[in-house]
């Protein structure tokens, strides 16, 4: 019987529809792991709602959303009440009907395309920063470096892709910095040399890689190995320790990051990171802060609601004051994306990602 | 000893029946002719013996050995080669090519240049296609080179099924000349031939198949004086 | 009696060897013809060029008056001329009887339409082609199961399903190309049979046949080819005396001469020349 | 009975090994049916029972999920059934079916959306690009043999994702959505259970037309093309245009796919139409049994519900759903349920008589 | 220019490396075999193991530790390649074709996440890092290691060539893709030339996937899968079942890349080869190098 009003007593269920196979399952892990980490911390204290603990329910999507579709059945089905997943964009759209039509809301940690909240669902909450916030920072950030000239290269996915047609549409309208390459590559092969070698010979003062770090570290290292002297920039998605192993500690030296403060980066979250490490013997990659984020914000707002029921858990989102999450205070849109990305520089220092420039 | 001896064979092909029972053997230096209708199971008897059919009970021997559950490599390197019907060239490979892996298992590639050398004595007309693609050749051609391959094996034992197939009346008494002229080198022939007539004229002994089982047998002569071979077989 | 097939100065070659070099013939109504003649004289390219298989280096190839030079096989076939193939090519994997009905496909009253909605019109052409099938089965006398994979028929019995098939196309011209090779004796007097039977159906018969006691039986006409030439035409009585057939394919009858069939052999290596 | 049946043809196989290689991509399996139990699977009622349960399922089990998860089943009996017209009766191996599924879905999704028209009003639109979609691959591959046709509709099926990926009308990376969802005169469909019987009834259509197609004279012109080019050449049939009527039908079914699968997820995007969706629906067809409708359905609905039965294991899915393939295949090598050649006899046995009858005939005719 | 030459080449020969396992089990039984791509993936991970079981290495033992680790993960695939193709392929080989085919794909996916269930989804770095300094000549660079690797590559192809052109067993493997029955009864061991064509073709893979991790630096379970299809592509292109033409092909789809994205942009690359592909097909029905079958009737 697949009733999805939700139990009054017993374990509270929170679905994460994330990939954990295809080429985007090493994210859909890291993701896996931070919720899991704010779960049992949580529980750990109690749970909330007088005593009732928290379980995960994770399913995979594959990126595919034909999959992610059956997922959120799935997790609508086994009773869950709220979700903290979402990656890929495309993946994560037809998933939001679904959710909505039985009430439950969606704090989506990793997913920003600006199609997630054009489709204007009263139940989905991005609490990562979106592309056109992060393209800001980036272009904000070129300009104090004093570039002249850009490449942006994304990974034909439409996180990716976001990102660089949004940083492309800004540079084309401010004019100052010309926007010398605009390509893509396909994930998940080894040899970008055709690229490199585009970028080589139009030799912009900077390249921008939008999409993950397997990628990333490969173009950086081919860049450098061509003889690439520019700047390197890459986003969010390759903020990641392996980003640094791939490219090589040489080569990585001095790339600029796009991306929300890191645990690494903020005072006083070390202690997350080692308790993170030691708990899934790996570091947090890409988005574990943001799943682990979005369960502490989950519970919270339940907690004010007091309540389940999706309705209100909704409306204590919409609600919802002073939170803090990593990236700073959380403060919703209209949109129910966050007001500020909160987006700031990392750069790459001794084989390790640390703040530039926090852009204020 | 017996080159070949079939006792009691029975073959099924998934629910059908094609052997129901076959005795025969082949003495060494004989040549023995199988005659029968279609389908009786001429073709399905020399498949077991080269072990690419297996039988379903029965027993297979050849030189004394077991070889019913032999795999096809090993009866061939023992010496036991079969000319397939339909010929099976081939078709993309030239002449040339087809005759050598005529030779597969003969180590010594002088060896088997000779032996191509003697074919083509023995087949002029491969000769001149040396280069052409075999699946190229016409029928009568393609019959010659199936012939001329297994020649290269310098088998102990030679089957030839239906060799007079689509040969014009001249080379058939070629072929024949030259099955009787292996034969007189020491190899023991078994000759399936629809072209009865041709066939009896150089076979030691003969049987005759029906419907999976030998029921006639008696030498050469025998047969061709037989009425209901000649009847059914050869004609007046 | 009316001409069905007129072959006019028919050239192939294939690289160097002249498969057909300058053949003509004609063959009529109610008439079985037999083309005879060394292996890789060139019968079986003709033939291929007449259905389509080959096109033809220059020549024409009338059939009933209309030119049918050069056209894709099914266009031929579609014409009016049907065959059987000298390694067989039946549809190994169907039954026999859906191989007979490819004869039909031609004939066949019904569109996809009526297949999707099963109109009358689709049952009524169903079942007359399964008739028909059995119909052409009995007429060439075979007698094996008709509802299993031709693959698992004998050869002789494949043989005889092959014809079939190419009846059940109707024409008013048969090609068979050694439809004897593999069929024993008193097969073959059923095979002869046959032909006649055919032949009385209205439509020329032409043949390519090594057997000659098969050939001087059935055919009214024999064409002798050698190197893709003709080189004779006319009664088996005629064919049977005349001495360069004797030289080049015959041999002289029974006892054959070592020495003789060398020099046959020999002759058809200039054939490759 | 059926499992021994299947090693007795191994055993044969072996024994003419030659029948293996040159044979065609066609299952084949000597004799005929006879048991009680094959007989019922002969039988025509067998649909309808299939159908029923199909639609009785919803009152047993209709949480959110297995719906969704037989809808799915649903369209990817569709799309099972198209890939069989072209590959299993016509033999043209096909790797880039979810091209077809793909201009469908976009084709449904564009217009309806731009024009707010109910998707159903996009199916005549949908028909004639598919038909074009199946002429345009068709045509280069007329000559192709097997494998060169795989690699050359792999390259479409990969351009079209490619080109819908960087199109802006397509909308690119992040595809269509909020695509309006089925109704017909104001009855909205779109609620799950009301979907699914769309689906089921939509569906159970097209499977059975291209049953129906494939015992016709069409569908045995397909066979024979399949078998042996030049013999079907021989009787008259135009191989080509043959060739191109299974692309198209095969393109309209999978077209027909698309559209529901737009519908049903009221989303289209690239990520859909990957080359392993390809690779899913070719397992279907020949899991199930290349060329035999009903196993084909069945094969359609194991490899939907496989993945989601598998989906507890999680990371280990696809790890057990491969190793699921190979057993199931190594022991039903024909598929699940294989194609017969098999007719009755119609009691014409090769008798005397019959031959004498045959004569006799002869004369008359 | 020459750059992108290079650039081409250099894809192109892993590509064709790949590619040769690929056109050989295709030219022997008529199988697509998927899997393929996933044992170069294995390979790269046998290498992974191996290298790091050595513990650190001097940079100036590196090329030789690789030398050694290749020679193992080529000998553990190609052992692979031969398990595989019993367990998977032998069983069906009296079936429909498509019907390994699908068991093949089975098999890839088997391989591909029975790695990500070891060593997880996620890349790992490869311990031996090929140092990438070189020479630039005709105003393009030309690393050292990618000149040693092309070598390699090249070496193993033309052994392979040779070996199949000159040997007997090159020509019982043509006759066995011709005519499996009438090979046995040339006395062709088809069992055994089929597994030594299954054990070369996975080794070359394999070679492919270390001398991968160790230029590119990262591997991880899904790297075989594209790489699989392309060199199913180059195969093709270069006629497939004939190795000359898979490393053609290989190395033409390289350069059909290279210019691709330098002309229309990275993403029309694969939309650009695919159609050049096409064209070629439709002109050469059976690719460049593809044998004519003159079909008789
Ligand atoms: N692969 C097969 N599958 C099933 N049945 C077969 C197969 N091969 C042969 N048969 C059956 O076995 C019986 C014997 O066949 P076989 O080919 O041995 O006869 P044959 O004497 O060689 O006939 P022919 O003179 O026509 O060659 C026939 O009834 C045939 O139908
Ligand atoms: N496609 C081809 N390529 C090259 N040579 C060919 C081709 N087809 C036929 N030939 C050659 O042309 C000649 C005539 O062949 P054809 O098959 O017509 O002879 P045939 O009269 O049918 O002989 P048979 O009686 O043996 O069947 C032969 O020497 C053959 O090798
Ligand atoms: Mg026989
Ligand atoms: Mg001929």
């Amino acid at each position: 019987g697949g009733s999805s009003t939700p139990a009054a007593t017993g374990p509270i269920k929170i679905a994460m529809v994330v990939p954990l196979s295809g080429s985007s399952a090493p994210s859909g892990l890291t993701m896996k792991n931070g919720a899991q980490m704010a779960v049992d911390e949580i529980n750990a204290k109690g749970g909330i709602l007088g005593g009732r603990k928290l379980e995960m329910d994770v399913q995979d999507s594959a990126c595919d959303p034909g999959q992610a579709v059956s997922a959120a059945n799935k997790a609508v089905s086994n009773g869950d009440v709220i979700s903290v997943g979402g990656y890929c964009s495309s993946a994560t759209l037809p998933t939001l009907s679904i959710f909505n039509s039985k009430n439950i809301p969606m704090i989506i940690p990793a997913a920003d395309s600006q199609d997630l909240p054009n489709a204007k669902l009263p139940n989905a909450f991005l609490i990562n920063g979106t592309g056109v916030q992060q393209s800001a920072a980036a272009v904000a950030f070129m300009k104090k470096e004093g570039m002249k000239s850009v490449a942006l290269v994304d990974d034909n996915t439409s996180y990716s892709k976001d990102i660089t047609t949004e940083t492309n549409k800004e540079l084309n309208a401010d004019g100052s910095i010309k926007v010398l390459v605009n390509t893509s590559v396909t994930a998940g092969e080894q040899d970008y040399s055709s690229v490199v070698n585009t970028i080589k010979t139009a030799n912009p003062d900077m390249v921008y890689w939008t999409a993950y770090y397997q990628e990333g570290g490969l173009i950086i290292n081919q860049l450098r190995t061509a003889g690439y002297t520019g700047k390197i920039m890459v986003a969010d998605g390759s903020v990641d320790a392996s980003l640094i192993k791939i490219a090589g500690s040489a080569d990585a030296e001095g790339v600029f990051a796009t991306s929300p403060p890191t645990p690494a980066t903020l005072p006083g979250a070390k202690d997350w990171v080692a308790n993170y490490t030691k708990k899934f013997n790996a570091a947090p990659g890409p988005y574990s802060t943001q799943s682990y984020d979005a369960v502490r914000l989950a519970a919270q707002a339940i907690t004010n609601a007091k309540t389940t029921d999706g309705v209100k858990v909704i409306n204590a989102l919409k609600t919802i004051k002073g939170f803090k999450l990593f990236t700073g205070v959380l403060q919703f849109n209209s949109e129910q994306t966050l007001k500020s990305g909160g987006f700031v520089v990392l750069v790459v220092k001794n084989g390790k990602f640390v703040l530039k420039d926090s852009l204020q | 000893m017996a080159m070949v001896e079939f006792q009691d064979v029975e073959v099924f092909y998934g629910k059908v029946q094609a052997l129901r029972g076959i005795n025969l053997t082949v003495e060494e230096g004989e040549i023995v002719s199988l005659l029968g209708n279609n389908g009786a199971g001429k073709t399905t008897t020399l498949s077991t013996a080269s072990a690419i059919v297996r039988a379903h009970s029965g027993r297979v021997s050849y030189l004394g050995k077991d070889i019913t559950k032999a795999n096809p490599w090993d009866v061939v390197k023992a010496g036991l080669t079969h000319v397939p019907e339909g010929r099976r060239i081939f078709s993309t490979l030239s002449v040339l090519e087809n005759l050598q892996l005529g030779g597969y298992l003969v180590k010594d590639h002088r060896t088997v240049a000779k032996r191509i050398a003697r074919v083509y004595e023995l087949l002029p007309l491969l000769a001149q296609r040396r280069a052409q693609q075999g699946g190229t050749l016409s029928g009568g051609e393609q019959q010659m080179l199936a012939i001329g391959r297994a020649l290269i094996a310098a088998p102990k034992m030679l089957m030839l099924d239906e060799p007079s197939m689509g040969l014009a009346p001249l080379i058939v008494a070629q072929v024949m000349e030259v099955v009787k002229e292996v034969n007189e080198q020491g190899t023991s022939v078994l000759l399936v031939e629809q072209n009865a007539r041709a066939a009896l004229r150089i076979t030691h002994r003969g049987y005759v198949l029906e419907n999976g089982m030998t029921t006639i047998t008696g030498t050469g002569k025998e047969l061709s004086a037989d009425s209901r071979i000649v009847d059914a077989y050869m004609g007046a | 009696m009316t001409t069905i097939l007129d072959v006019q100065d028919l050239y192939i070659s294939f690289g160097g060897i002249k498969a057909v070099d300058g053949l003509s013939f004609s063959a009529n109504e109610n008439e079985i013809i037999s083309v005879i003649g060394p292996n890789g004289a060139g019968k079986t390219s003709a033939f291929n060029c007449v259905t389509g298989f080959y096109k033809p280096t220059s020549g024409k190839i009338f059939l009933q008056g209309k030119d049918i030079t050069g056209l894709r096989p099914a266009s031929i076939a579609a014409a009016g001329v049907t065959r059987t193939f000298q390694n067989l090519r039946l549809f190994p994997d169907l039954t026999v009887l859906d191989n007979v009905r490819a004869g039909m496909h031609l004939y066949g009253g019904q569109n996809f339409l009526d297949a999707i909605f099963h109109t009358p019109r689709f049952k009524h052409s169903e079942s007359f082609m399964t008739a028909e099938a059995h119909r052409w089965l009995d007429f060439v006398g075979f007698a094996g199961a008709r509802g299993i994979p031709v693959r698992n028929l004998a050869y002789g019995q494949q043989r005889q399903v092959e014809i079939a098939r190419a009846l059940a196309r109707k024409t008013k011209l048969v090609l068979l190309d050694e439809p004897g090779a593999g069929l024993n004796h008193s097969e073959k007097q059923e095979l002869l049979q046959l032909c006649r039977k055919i032949r009385d159906l209205g439509t020329a018969v032409v043949l390519i046949e090594h057997d000659m006691g098969l050939v001087m039986e059935v055919s009214e006409r024999i064409i002798v080819m050698n190197f893709g030439k003709e080189i004779a035409d006319g009664t088996p009585a005629e064919i049977k005396v005349n001495p360069d057939v004797i030289e080049a394919y015959l041999g002289k009858e029974d006892d054959p001469d070592p020495a003789e069939p060398s020099a046959g052999v020999h002759d058809s290596k200039e054939s490759g020349l | 009975m059926a499992k021994s049946k299947s090693k007795s043809e191994r055993v044969n196989d072996n024994a003419e090994l030659s029948d293996n290689v040159d044979a065609s991509m066609a299952p084949r399996l000597i004799g005929k049916p006879q048991s009680r139990l094959s007989a019922l699977f002969e039988s025509k009622r067998l649909g309808w029972a299939a159908l029923a349960i199909a639609l009785i399922l919803p009152f047993i089990i209709a949480t959110p999920y297995t719906l969704n998860v037989m809808t799915n089943a649903a369209i990817f009996v569709l799309l099972a059934a198209g890939l069989n017209i072209v590959v299993g009766y016509c033999g043209l191996l096909d790797l880039g079916y979810v091209a077809f599924m793909a201009v469908g879905a976009y084709t449904a999704g564009i217009i309806a959306k731009s024009f707010e028209l109910p998707l159903f009003f996009t199916i005549p639109a949908v028909l004639i690009m598919t038909v074009l979609a199946g002429l345009i691959i068709g045509t280069p591959t007329l000559r192709l043999r097997s494998d060169y046709l795989a690699i050359v509709t792999l390259g479409f099926g990969e351009m079209i994702r490619l080109t819908a990926n960087n199109l802006a009308i397509t909308g690119g990376t992040g595809g269509i959505y909020g695509i309006p969802g089925l109704q017909v005169f104001g009855i909205e469909l779109q609620d799950p259970v009301r979907f699914y019987y769309v689906c089921v009834a939509i569906v159970s259509v097209f499977v059975l037309a291209a049953a129906r197609l494939g015992k016709s004279r069409l569908g045995r012109a397909w066979r024979f093309v399949r078998e042996d080019e030049d013999a079907a050449e021989a009787m008259g049939i135009h191989t080509y245009k043959v060739k191109l009527m299974a692309y198209i039908f095969g393109a309209f079914w999978g077209g027909m796919g698309g559209v529901l699968f737009a519908a049903h997820l009221s989303a289209v995007s690239p990520h859909s139409f990957v080359f392993l969706q390809s690779a899913l629906v070719l397992m279907a067809v020949v899991l199930g049994g290349m060329g035999n409708m009903r196993g084909v359905v069945l094969g359609a609905i194991a490899i939907t519900l496989l993945p989601e039965m598998l989906r507890n294991f999680s990371d280990y899915r696809y790890l057990v759903f491969g190793i699921l393939l190979v057993v199931v295949m190594v022991f039903r090598p024909q598929g699940l349920w294989p194609s017969r050649a098999y007719e009755p006899e119609r009691g014409f046995e090769g008798t005397k008589r019959s031959r004498a009858r045959a004569a006799a005939k002869g004369q008359t005719s | 220019m020459v750059q992108l030459l290079w650039n081409g080449l250099f894809v192109g020969s892993f590509y064709a490396l790949v590619a040769l396992g690929y056109t050989m089990v295709y030219g022997i039984i008529k199988l697509l075999n998927f899997a393929h791509g996933d044992v170069y993936m294995l390979g790269a991970f046998i290498g992974f193991v191996a290298l790091s079981g050595l513990g650190a290495i001097p940079g100036s033992l590196s090329l030789v530790a690789l030398a050694i680790v290749m020679l193992i993960s080529m000998t553990l695939t190609g052992f692979a390649g031969v398990l595989i193709e019993r367990v998977a392929y032998r069983p069906l080989r009296g079936s429909p074709r498509l019907a390994v085919l699908i068991t093949a794909v089975g098999v890839s996916f088997a391989l591909e996440y029975g790695v990500s269930a070891i060593f997880g989804p996620n890349p790992r770095v490869f311990p031996v890092r090929l140092s990438n300094e070189g020479a630039t000549m005709f105003g393009a660079r030309f690393s050292f290691a990618q000149i040693a690797l092309m070598v390699i590559a090249l070496l193993l192809m033309f052994g392979l060539d040779t070996y199949v052109r000159r040997t007997s067993t090159g020509r019982a493997m043509r006759a066995i893709a011709l005519d499996p029955k009438a090979s046995l009864l040339m006395g062709i061991n088809v069992n055994s030339v089929i597994t030594r064509t299954f054990f070369i073709g996975s080794a070359l893979a394999g070679a492919a996937g270390v001398m991968a991790g160790a230029y590119y630096g990262n591997i991880n379970f899904l790297m075989g899968f594209i790489i699989g299809l392309k060199a199913f592509t180059a195969a093709v292109i270069g006629g497939i079942g004939n190795i000359r033409g898979a490393m053609l092909g290989g190395l033409l789809l390289g350069l059909l890349e290279a210019f691709g994205s330098q002309w229309f942009g990275g993403q029309w690359r694969d939309v650009f080869s695919f159609a050049v592909l096409i064209l070629i097909l439709t002109l050469r029905p059976t690719g460049i190098l593809g044998g004519r079958v003159t079909e008789r009737v």
